[in-house]
C-alpha cells in the first residue's frame, strides 16, 4: 500500500508534465501554420524507430545520462554546476591529446586517457569549487564563466598543437589499438553500440550506490536537504561542496569518451558539444534521481533521433522538439512541486490518525 | 558550422517554391543535406538548392532535402544521409566540412551512391571510390576583391573582418592581404576577428559591425568581411561610415540580397559557386562518369571569382581580370595561409 | 487597577464567535468564543499548541476560519488579508518578529501604510513622535539588524500603533523578555490601555497574566474551555484549566554531582568581523552535572554553544572535553567524541524536515553504529534503533518512514532528544530543549534528562524560561554581552535576581 | 543591543540623516568616476594608446554595454523582489525574435513593445513557476534558457524563412531607431578628444561618445536606469517590492500582498531582458540572427551581482564588460594596456584594505595587482586568442575579491508561500 503510493506519487509528475510538453508542442506547430501539421509531425516523432537509429539512441542516451549524473550530484547538495558542458570540453581534448599521443600500449592508453578525462573534469570544476568555498563566489556564475573560457582555451591549444587538414583542426588519432569499438546487434550499417556506454550503467550504479548506501552520500543530501541542519550534524559544507564539485567535474569528464573511443578517435570536427545543457535538463526531468534519469535520457535521446526525419519529410524544423524538451522539464519541476506538497498534507493526515488526539473526530 | 556562403542569384526566390515537392522526374534522384541553416539561407544551401534545381529541371530528376541542426550528433548527420540513400537518391550532396567524417562513414555501405561533401576532406587514408569533394579556391577570389580593395580605396588603408579565427577564413584573410599588396604594398591591412573559436563568431551582427567600425574609424575606406551572417553587421558599419565607405561581401553575391541602404556601399563580393560545382557533379553522375575525389573549384573553372553588381567596379575590373588570368596561367599563386 | 476603572457597559471591542479553523491532519481552532471589551488587557492562556496563534492569525486576517464570525465594534467582518483588518483597526505583534533586517526602522514601520503620512518626513516625524509619546526612544533610520530584542519588540509595536491600532495583539511578547523588560512592556501596555487601546495578551507565563491582564479566557486543545477575572482566579485554577491537569514543575532530586570534570572551557574568545562575541569564558561542567546557562537572547549564549559544537571557531582560549584538548576539531570529531546536541531551533538545526524519521535518527551520528559500518550506511540498524527510540521516548508517528515535518514540534522535539541521549554522550548541550512543547512532553523532557545525569551525563542547560534552568540546574552562570558575569545556586536565587544580572542592573 | 537613545530631530524637518547617506553615496561613487578616469587617463598617456578613450571606442563601448546592462537591470529587478532570475538570457532571446517579428511588420517603435512583450511572457513563465509553484529558481531559469532558445530558432524557421531580407535563421534589413547628434558640441568635443590632453581629452570623449550618433534608445535606457532607481529606492511601491526580497512574511504581515509585486518585479525583470534582445537586434546591428544574445544574459547577471544588487552598481559593471568587449574587438593591441589599468586599480584596492587593516583583501588585492603589472611590463602584446577572456576573466576576478562584501536581499532566492506569516 504504502509503496503503491509511493510509485504513484512517483509517476504522477513524469506523467503529467509529458502531457503538457505533448501539447504545448502540438499547440507551437499548428501556430507556425505548417502545411505538413501536427499528424505527421507525431507520426513521424512515433514511428517505431529503425534499428539504426535504436543505436543511436543507446549511444546518445548514455552519454547524456553521464551528464546527467553529473549535474545531479551537484544538484543533489544544491550545487548548481552550470559547467558540465566546459568541464566535458576541457576533458574531452585532454583526453584526446594524451591518447593521440600514444605514448603506451593500446589498452594502458585507453585506461590512462579515461583516468585523464575524469581528472581533468574534476580540476576544471574545482576552480568553481575552490572559488565557492574560499571566496564565497556563487558556482552558477562561475561556472558558466568558465564554460566560456574552456572554449576559447581549448580551441588556443587545438589550433596551436593540433593537426590541421582540410579546413579542420583535430587532435592526433587515436592509435587503432587503443580503439573500443562495441558490439553491433543489427547489420554493420546500422552502427554499432560503444562498449564504453558501460561506463553510463556504472556511474549510474555508483551514483545510486553512493546516494542511498554511503555516509558521503547521506553527508551530501543532507546537505542538500538543510545545510543548517547538516552542519550542526558535523558536515562540513566547505569539504561536501569541494567534493561534490569534484565527483560532478570526474563523470563530467567521461560523457564524450565512448563516443571517442567508440567512433570519433579524435577531438575536433565531430566532437559532440551541447550535452552538458541536456544533462541540466535530463536531471530536472529525472529529479537527480538514478533511475529517473534513465527515463529522462532515453526519452531525449528518442526525440533527437527520432527529429531527425522530419526535414525529409515534413516543413516542421526540428528545431521544435527543443521546445518539447524545454516545457517538459518546466512542467516535470512544477509538478514534482504539487505532488510533493500533496504528498506531506496525506502524510499529516496519516499522523494524525496515529496520533488520535480528541480533535480527531471534529477533524473528520 | 554555421560559415555562410552562397551564391544564389535566386536566393530570396529560391526559398519560396520548392522543386524538391514537385519534382517527380524519372531522372536521377538527388539527395541534399543541408548544413544547419538550411534552404533560404541566402549563402550556400541556398546556393546548393540553385545548383540542384537547375539540375533536377535540365535532367528531370527529383529530390529529397534534409537539414542540420547545432550540437547535433555525429550519428544524426550519417542517419540523415542513410534515409536519403534508402530513399533511392543516387547523388548525395552534403553542404558543408561537417558532413566529411559521415559521408565517409555511409559511402562504403552505398556503392552505387555517389556523395559530394562542400569544402570537404576525406578524414582517412582510406580513399572513398564514390566521394567527391569539393574544395573551393577562397584565397583565389579574396585575391581578387583585394586588388579590387587596393584600387578602390582613397585613404591607403582596408580592412578584413573575419567570423573566427579558424583555417577556414584565415585562407581569405590570406589571400586578401595578398591581392592588395600586390596592387601596392604600402597600403596597410586591418585584421579583425570576432570570436576566436567560438562558431558564434558567424552569428554576431553586433560584433561584425562593431569590428568593421573600428576599422573604418582607422582610417579604413574598404572592409571586406569573411563573417557569415555577421556580414550584415559589417555592412551596417560600412553605411553608417558614410559615403565613400564600402563592404566587400563573401561567397555570394550579397549586393543582391543586401537592403537598399546597404547596396550602394557594396563594392563586390568574392563568390563561391557551389551552385556550379553542385550541378557539375550531378552532370557527371547523370552522364556515368561521376567526379570522385578531390575536385578543385577555382578561377579555371569558373569556381570561384568576383561580382560586379551595382555597378562599383566597372572602370578597374579589366585590372583585376589581369590578375585572375595570370593566377590561371600559374604566374601568380595565392597563399592560403597569412 | 481593577476591572471596575474600565468601561464596563460598551460594546465588546471584539467579539469571536464559534471560530474553527482546521489544517491537515489538525484541528487548530473550533468552537471558539472570546469577548473583548474597550480598554482592557485581554489575556489569552493556554499551552502549546493549543491554538492560540492560530486565532490570534484568523483575527488579522493572515488566515481565514472555517467557520465562525469575526465582530468588530458590533459590526462582522470578514477578512481576506492583513490589511482588512488593519483597516479596521487592529494590530498583530507576531510571536515571531516580523521585521525585514536590512531595512530602517522607518522603513519597517511605513511598509504597507505608506498612504497614512507617505515614506519621507511626514512619515519620520510621525514616527518620532509616537516614539516619544510612549517613551520607546527608537530612531528611524537606523537598520533593523543593529536593534536588540527589547527594541525591535518596541518597533513592532510602534508599527501597530502607526496604523492607528485600537486593537492591539501580542502573541507570546514576553517569552524573549527578561522580568525588567516585561516590567518595561508593561508600563508600556498600561499606557496604550490608558490611550483607550484594547490589547489582546498570549502568554502562558501565569503570574504575568494575573498581572496585568483586566480579563482572561483559556484554550486548550483548540478551544475555549472557560473565561475568568484575575481579581477572582488563582493560578493553580488557570493551570488547571489550560491543562485539565496540575502544572508539572521542573525537578531534579539530590545532586548527583561528582567531582569528575568533563568539560572545562578556560578563556573562550570568539571574533567576529572585528567584533568580540564571547571574551574570557571560564567553566567547568562535571559529569552528573547540569550547569544552567542565563542570558537575555542575543548576548551570545548562541555563538558559546556553537563554538563548543565546532560550528564557530573559537578566537581564543581552550576547549577541553574530559582530559583531550578538542578546541582545533571539527564539529564531526567532537560529536563522535561523545557530545549530543539538542539545537536552539529544531527545524534548522536539528531536523531534515522532508526525509523520513530513520534518516533523522542518523543525522548527527552518521560516524556511530548502529547507523553505519564504517563508509557505509546500516539502514537496518538504523531502522531498528529509531523503532526503539520511537518506543521508549514516546514519539506519536504512525512509523518511522513518515518525514520528520509531518509531526508536532513535541514528537518531533522527543525524537531530537532519543536521538541524542541513545548513544551514551558524556556532554550534552541543550539549547531550550522544551521550547514549543506541550505539558505532556515537557514533563517527559525533563524526565529524561534527570535520568541521563542521575547515570553522569554533564548537561550544559540554555533555557529562557528560567523557571525550568532553576529547577533543573545544579549551578546557573549568567552571561552578558558575551562575557560571564556571576554565578548562582538555583536553590537560593530568584527569577528576579537572575533577571538583574542577566540586564547587568544589578552592578 | 543598542541602548534606546533620545531621538534626534530638528523639529522643522531638515535634511533626515537617511538622505545624507544618500548625498554622500552620491559624492563618493562621482569621485570614484573621476578617479577611474583619471587613471585611464593616466594609463592612455603612459601606454601611448589613444584608442582607450577615444570617442569611437567610447561609442563602441557603450553599444556593447547597452544590452547587457538591460539584461543586468532586469535581474536586479526581480532579484530585488526576492527572485533569482538566470533565465534572463532565454528572455533576451525571446526579445530579439520579437523586436525583429515587430519591426518587419509593424516599425521599430512597435518592435520595442514586441521584444518588452515576448521578454515578458519569458517572466511570466519563471513567475509562475517560482512564485505560485515555489520552483527552485535556478531550476526554472535554466528551463526557460532551454525553451528561449528553441522557441526562438523554431519561431525564425516559422515566420522568417519566407519575408525579404529574411531567412530561417536571420532577418536583416529592419528599420533602424533614430539617431541623435548635438549640434557643435559634438564636434567640439570630437575635437577636445582629439587633444590627448590629461583627463581633460578622456572625459571629452566620453562627452563626445554621447553626443554623437546616440541611438534614443541608448536615452531611453538612461531613462530607465533613472526610473529604476527611482522607483525602487524613492516610491512606496519599490519599498513593498524590496521588502518582498527582504523579508517576504514581514511584508505579507502588514497586508502587502506579496505575490503580486513579485509577479510585477520578473515580469518587469523579463521586459527588460527582452528590450536588451531588441538593443542587440535594432541597434547594436540591423538585423536578427538565431542565438544572437550569446551569452549576454548571464553576463548582465554577473554585472548585477557585483554592482551589489544597485543599479549604479549594475551599470558601472555593465560599463567594464561593454568596454573591454568593445576594445578587444576594435583594438586588440590596446587590451595589453587594460593590464596596467587592471594593476593599477587592484593595487590601489590593496592600498586601502591595507588603509583599513585588513591584511588578507590587502594581500590578495596586492599579489593579484602584481602579477598584471609584471605581465604588463614583461610583455607587449596579448595573444589575440587571450583578449576573448577578458570579460570572464576580469567577471572572476572580481567577484573572488569582492564576493564577501556584496550583501544580496536577504530572502532572495527563496521560495516564499503565502499564509506562513508567523
Ligand atoms: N500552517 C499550519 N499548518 C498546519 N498546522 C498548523 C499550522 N499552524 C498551526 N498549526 C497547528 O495548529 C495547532 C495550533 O497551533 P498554534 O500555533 O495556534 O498554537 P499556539 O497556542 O500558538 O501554541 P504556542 O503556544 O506554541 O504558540 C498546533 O497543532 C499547530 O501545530
Ligand atoms: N508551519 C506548519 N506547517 C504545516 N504543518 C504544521 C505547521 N506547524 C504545525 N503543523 C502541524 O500541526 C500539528 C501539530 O504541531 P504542533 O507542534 O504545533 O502541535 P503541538 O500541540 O505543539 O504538538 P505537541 O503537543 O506534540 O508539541 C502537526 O501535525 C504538524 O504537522
Ligand atoms: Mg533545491
Ligand atoms: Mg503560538
Amino acid at each position: 500500500m504504502n509503496a503503491l503510493r509511493s510509485l504513484f506519487f512517483g509517476l504522477l509528475a513524469p506523467v503529467i508534465a509529458v502531457a503538457i510538453a505533448v501539447v504545448a508542442t502540438s499547440v507551437v506547430i499548428i501556430a507556425s501554420g505548417s502545411d505538413s501539421g501536427v499528424g505527421s509531425f507525431w507520426s513521424i516523432m512515433l514511428a517505431v524507430p529503425q534499428d539504426r537509429i535504436l543505436v543511436n539512441i543507446v549511444n546518445q542516451s548514455s552519454m547524456i545520462y553521464l551528464s546527467a549524473v553529473a549535474v545531479a550530484i551537484g544538484f543533489r547538495m544544491n550545487l548548481f554546476n552550470i559547467g558540465v558542458e566546459g568541464q566535458y570540453l576541457v576533458a574531452s581534448y585532454a583526453a584526446a591529446t594524451f591518447v593521440g599521443a600514444a605514448l603506451l600500449p593500446g589498452f594502458v592508453n585507453i585506461v590512462l586517457g579515461l583516468v585523464i578525462a575524469i581528472a581533468v573534469g574534476a580540476a576544471w570544476a574545482g576552480i568553481a569549487g575552490l572559488l565557492k568555498t574560499y571566496r564565497g563566489v556563487s558556482e552558477v556564475i562561475s561556472t558558466i564563466m568558465l564554460n566560456a573560457i574552456a572554449g576559447i582555451v581549448v580551441s588556443y591549444f587545438l589550433d596551436k598543437y593540433g593537426v590541421h587538414g582540410g579546413n579542420q583542426v583535430n587532435t592526433a588519432t587515436a592509435p587503432e589499438s587503443s580503439w573500443v569499438p562495441g558490439w553491433t546487434p543489427f547489420t554493420s550499417a546500422d552502427g554499432a553500440i560503444w562498449s564504453l556506454d558501460l561506463l553510463a550503467v556504472l556511474v549510474g550504479v555508483g551514483f545510486w550506490v553512493l546516494l542511498s548506501r554511503t555516509r558521503l552520500g547521506f553527508d551530501l543530501r543532507a546537505t542538500g536537504a538543510s545545510t543548517t541542519a547538516a552542519v550542526a550534524s558535523g558536515v562540513s559544507v566547505e569539504r561536501m561542496t569541494l567534493v561534490a564539485m569534484l565527483l560532478s567535474g570526474g563523470v563530467a569528464g567521461l560523457i564524450w569518451m565512448p563516443a571517442y573511443f567508440g567512433s570519433a578517435h579524435v577531438y575536433g570536427t565531430t566532437f559532440q558539444a551541447g550535452l552538458g545543457f541536456t544533462g541540466i535538463a535530463v536531471a530536472l526531468l529525472g529529479r537527480n534521481q538514478p533511475l529517473g534519469m534513465v527515463f529522462g535520457a532515453l526519452l531525449f535521446a528518442f526525440l533527437s533521433a527520432q527529429s531527425n526525419s522530419l526535414t525529409l519529410q515534413t516543413d516542421i524544423s526540428s528545431s521544435v522538439v527543443q521546445i518539447t524538451q524545454g516545457v517538459a522539464v518546466l512542467a516535470v519541476v512544477v509538478a514534482y512541486e504539487l505532488v510533493r506538497r500533496s504528498r506531506s498534507r496525506v502524510e499529516q493526515r496519516a499522523v494524525a490518525r496515529a496520533t488520535a488526539p480528541v480533535n480527531q473526530e471534529v477533524a473528520a | 558550422s554555421k560559415k555562410s556562403d552562397t551564391s544564389a542569384t535566386d536566393a530570396s526566390s529560391s526559398a519560396s517554391d520548392d522543386i524538391c515537392k514537385t519534382a517527380d522526374g524519372d531522372g536521377p534522384m538527388i539527395g541534399l543535406a543541408y548544413d544547419v541553416g538550411g534552404r533560404g539561407d541566402q549563402s550556400f544551401n541556398d546556393s546548393a538548392y540553385a545548383g540542384v534545381s537547375k539540375a533536377v529541371e535540365e535532367f528531370d530528376g527529383s529530390c529529397v532535402e534534409g537539414e542540420a541542426e547545432d550540437g547535433e550528433a555525429e550519428s544524426a548527420r550519417e542517419d540523415r544521409l542513410r534515409q536519403m540513400a534508402d530513399a533511392g537518391a543516387t547523388a548525395i550532396i552534403g553542404v558543408g566540412f561537417a558532413y566529411s567524417d559521415s559521408v565517409n562513414a555511409v559511402a562504403p555501405d552505398y556503392p552505387d551512391v555517389n556523395f559530394a561533401v562542400v569544402d570537404g576532406y576525406d578524414p582517412d587514408s582510406k580513399a572513398n571510390d564514390n566521394v567527391a569533394y569539393f574544395s573551393f579556391a577562397a584565397n583565389e577570389s579574396s585575391y581578387l576583391v583585394g586588388v579590387a580593395a587596393a584600387l578602390t580605396t582613397q585613404t591607403d588603408e582596408v580592412g578584413f573582418v573575419g567570423g573566427v579565427h579558424n583555417d577556414l577564413i584565415k585562407a581569405f584573410e590570406a589571400g586578401y592581404t595578398a591581392g592588395v599588396h600586390a596592387v601596392n604594398p604600402d597600403i596597410q591591412v586591418d585584421v579583425a576577428y570576432i570570436e576566436e573559436s567560438d562558431l558564434s563568431g558567424f552569428s554576431d551582427p553586433a560584433g561584425g559591425k562593431t569590428a568593421a567600425a573600428g576599422e573604418f574609424d582607422k582610417g579604413a575606406d574598404v572592409v571586406y568581411h569573411a563573417a557569415g551572417a555577421s556580414g550584415s553587421g559589417v555592412f551596417d558599419a560600412a553605411v553608417e561610415a558614410g559615403d565613400g565607405m564600402w563592404a566587400i561581401g563573401v561567397d555570394s553575391d550579397q549586393y543582391l540580397t543586401a537592403t537598399s541602404t546597404q547596396q550602394p556601399h557594396i563594392l563586390t563580393s568574392a563568390l563561391k559557386r557551389v551552385d556550379v560545382a553542385s550541378y557539375d557533379f550531378i552532370k557527371s553522375v547523370n552522364e556515368g562518369t561521376p567526379d570522385t575525389s578531390y575536385v578543385t573549384y577555382d578561377l579555371t573553372n569558373d569556381g570561384v571569382g568576383y561580382s560586379t553588381s551595382g555597378g562599383f567596379l566597372d572602370d578597374v575590373s579589366d585590372q583585376i581580370d589581369e590578375y585572375a588570368s595570370k593566377i590561371k596561367s600559374g604566374d601568380i599563386t595565392v597563399p592560403t595561409a597569412p | 487597577m481593577s476591572p471596575q476603572q474600565t468601561v464596563a457597559e460598551a460594546a465588546p471591542e471584539v467579539r469571536l464567535s464559534g471560530i474553527g479553523k482546521r489544517f491537515p491532519g489538525v484541528v487548530a481552532n473550533h468552537d471558539v468564543d472570546v469577548l473583548i471589551r474597550p480598554g482592557t488587557v485581554h489575556a489569552l492562556v493556554g499551552e502549546n499548541g493549543a491554538g492560540k496563534s492560530t486565532l490570534m492569525k484568523i483575527l488579522y486576517g493572515v488566515q481565514k476560519p472555517d467557520d465562525g464570525t469575526i465582530e468588530i465594534g458590533g459590526e462582522a467582518r470578514r477578512f481576506s488579508s492583513p490589511s482588512d483588518a488593519i483597516s479596521v483597526g487592529i494590530g498583530m505583534v507576531f510571536q515571531h518578529f516580523m521585521l525585514a533586517d536590512n531595512l530602517t526602522a522607518l522603513e519597517n514601520v511605513v511598509l504597507g501604510a505608506e498612504k497614512l503620512h507617505g515614506i519621507r518626513g511626514a512619515a519620520r516625524r510621525e514616527f518620532e513622535a509616537i516614539s516619544e509619546r510612549y517613551g520607546f526612544g527608537l530612531r528611524p533610520d537606523v537598520l533593523v539588524e543593529k536593534l536588540g530584542v527589547a527594541d525591535r519588540q518596541r518597533l513592532e509595536i510602534l508599527k501597530v500603533l502607526y496604523r492607528g491600532a485600537k486593537v492591539i495583539i501580542l502573541d507570546e511578547p514576553t517569552a524573549v523578555l527578561v522580568p525588567q523588560e516585561v516590567e518595561a512592556l508593561f508600563r508600556n501596555l498600561s499606557d496604550l490601555r490608558a490611550h483607550g487601546h484594547s490589547l489582546l495578551f498570549i502568554s502562558h507565563k501565569l503570574d504575568e497574566v494575573l498581572a496585568i491582564a483586566d480579563d482572561i479566557t483559556i484554550m486548550r486543545r483548540g478551544t475555549t474551555v472557560g473565561t475568568a477575572v484575575p481579581a477572582e482566579t488563582t493560578k493553580r485554577e488557570l493551570a488547571e484549566l489550560m491543562v485539565g491537569s496540575e502544572l508539572p514543575s521542573p525537578g531534579t532530586g539530590e545532586s548527583t554531582v561528582t567531582d569528575v570534570v568533563q568539560l572545562r572551557l578556560e578563556g573562550l574568545g570568539l571574533e567576529e568581523d572585528g567584533r568580540a562575541v564571547l571574551s574570557g569564558i571560564d567553566l567547568t561542567i562535571h559529569r552528573g552535572e547540569v550547569l544552567g546557562l542565563a542570558g537575555v537572547e542575543g548576548n551570545g549564549q548562541a555563538e558559546l554553544v556553537e563554538t563548543i559544537m565546532g560550528m564557530r571557531k573559537a578566537t581564543a582560549g581552550r576547549i577541553v572535553l574530559g582530559t583531550e584538548d578538542i578546541t582545533g576539531w571539527t564539529t564531526r570529531e567532537r560529536r563522535e567524541s561523545g557530545i549530543g546536541y539538542i539545537p536552539e531551533d529544531r527545524h534548522r538545526h536539528g531536523l531534515l524536515l522532508d526525509s523520513p524519521l530513520w534518516e533523522n535518527r542518523i543525522l548527527g551520528h552518521q560516524g556511530e553504529r548502529p547507523n553505519s559500518r564504517g563508509p557505509w550506511i546500516d539502514r537496518e540498524g538504523a531502522r531498528s534503533d529509531t523503532r526503539a527510540i520511537v518506543e521508549e521516548f514516546d514519539v506519536r508517528t504512525p512509523g518511522i518512514d513518515t518525514a520528520a515535518r509531518a509531526l508536532s514540534g513535541g514528537n518531533q522535539q522527543k525524537l531530537i532528544i532519543g536521538r541524542e541521549l541513545r548513544g551514551e554522550p558524556v556532554l550534552l548541550i541543550a539549547a531550550h530543549p522544551t521550547r514549543g512543547v506541550d505539558v505532556g512532553a515537557q514533563a517527559a523532557i525533563w524526565g529524561h534528562l534527570s535520568a541521563a545525569r542521575a547515570a553522569g551525563l554533564a548537561v550544559l542547560l540554555i533555557s529562557a524560561d528560567l523557571d525550568e534552568l532553576i529547577g533543573l540546574s545544579d549551578r546557573i552562570d549568567v552571561i552578558l554581552r558575551g562575557r560571564l558575569v556571576g554565578e548562582f545556586d538555583p536553590s537560593e536565587v530568584t527569577p528576579r535576581d537572575l533577571g538583574a544580572a542577566m540586564t547587568g542592573g544589578d552592578q | 543591543m543598542s541602548a534606546p537613545a533620545p531621538s534626534t530631530t530638528t523639529p522643522t524637518g531638515g535634511p533626515s540623516p537617511l538622505a545624507q547617506r544618500y548625498a554622500r553615496a552620491r559624492t563618493k561613487g562621482w569621485l570614484l568616476v573621476l578617479g577611474v578616469l583619471a587613471v585611464v587617463s593616466l594609463v592612455r598617456i603612459v601606454s601611448g594608446t589613444d584608442d582607450i578613450t577615444s570617442e569611437a571606442t567610447l561609442r563602441a563601448a557603450i553599444l556593447a554595454a547597452c544590452p547587457i546592462l538591460l539584461a543586468g537591470l532586469g535581474g536586479l529587478w526581480s532579484e530585488r523582489a526576492g527572485v533569482v532570475n538566470i533565465g534572463l538570457e532565454g528572455q533576451m532571446l525571446l526579445g530579439t525574435w520579437g523586436a525583429a517579428y515587430f519591426t518587419y511588420w509593424y516599425g521599430p517603435w512597435h518592435g520595442l513593445l514586441g521584444a518588452a512583450l515576448l521578454g515578458a511572457i519569458g517572466g511570466l513563465l519563471h513567475a509562475v513557476a517560482t512564485v505560485t509553484f515555489g520552483v527552485d529558481h535556478v531550476v526554472s531559469g535554466v528551463a526557460i534558457n532551454i525553451i528561449g532558445l528553441g522557441a526562438t530558432t523554431f519561431m525564425a524557421e516559422a515566420f522568417f524563412s519566407d519575408l525579404q531580407y529574411g531567412g530561417p535563421r536571420q532577418l536583416t534589413g529592419l528599420d533602424p531607431l533614430p539617431y541623435v547628434t548635438v549640434p557643435g558640441f559634438s564636434d567640439a568635443m570630437v575635437w577636445l578628444n582629439d587633444q590627448g590632453w590629461f583627463l581633460v581629452s578622456d572625459v571629452a570623449g566620453f562627452l563626445a561618445a554621447l553626443s554623437t550618433k546616440l541611438s534614443v534608445f541608448t536615452i531611453l535606457i538612461v531613462l530607465l536606469v533613472l526610473l529604476t532607481s527611482w522607483v525602487l529606492w524613492r516610491t512606496p511601491f519599490g519599498l513593498r517590492l524590496r521588502a518582498c526580497g527582504e523579508s517576504p512574511s514581514a511584508a505579507e504581515s502588514l497586508g502587502v500582498n506579496v505575490y503580486l509585486y513579485k509577479y510585477v518585479a520578473v515580469l518587469v525583470s523579463g521586459a527588460f531582458a527582452g528590450l536588451g534582445g531588441a538593443f542587440l537586434a535594432l541597434v547594436s546591428a540591423s538585423g536578427f540572427v538565431t542565438n544572437q544574445s550569446g551569452g549576454r544574459g548571464y553576463i548582465g547577471l554577473a554585472a548585477m551581482i557585483f554592482g551589489n544588487w544597485t543599479p549604479w552598481g549594475t551599470v558601472g559593471a555593465s560599463a567594464m564588460f561593454g568596454y573591454t568587449d568593445a576594445l578587444r574587438l576594435r583594438s586588440p593591441e590596446a587590451v595589453h594596456a587594460l593590464l596596467l589599468l587592471v594593476a593599477l586599480g587592484l593595487l590601489a584596492m590593496a592600498a586601502l584594505r591595507g588603509w583599513r587593516k585588513q591584511w588578507v583583501g590587502a594581500g590578495l588585492f596586492g599579489v593579484f595587482g602584481l602579477a598584471f603589472l609584471l605581465w604588463y611590463l614583461l610583455t607587449d602584446t596579448v595573444p589575440r586568442e587571450f583578449t576573448g577572456l577578458t570579460p570572464y576573466l576580469a567577471t572572476l576576478l572580481v567577484l573572488s575579491l569582492a564576493s564577501q562584501r556584496l550583501r544580496p536581499p536577504a530572502a532572495d532566492g527563496l521560495v516564499y508561500r503565502k499564509g506562513s506569516v508567523g
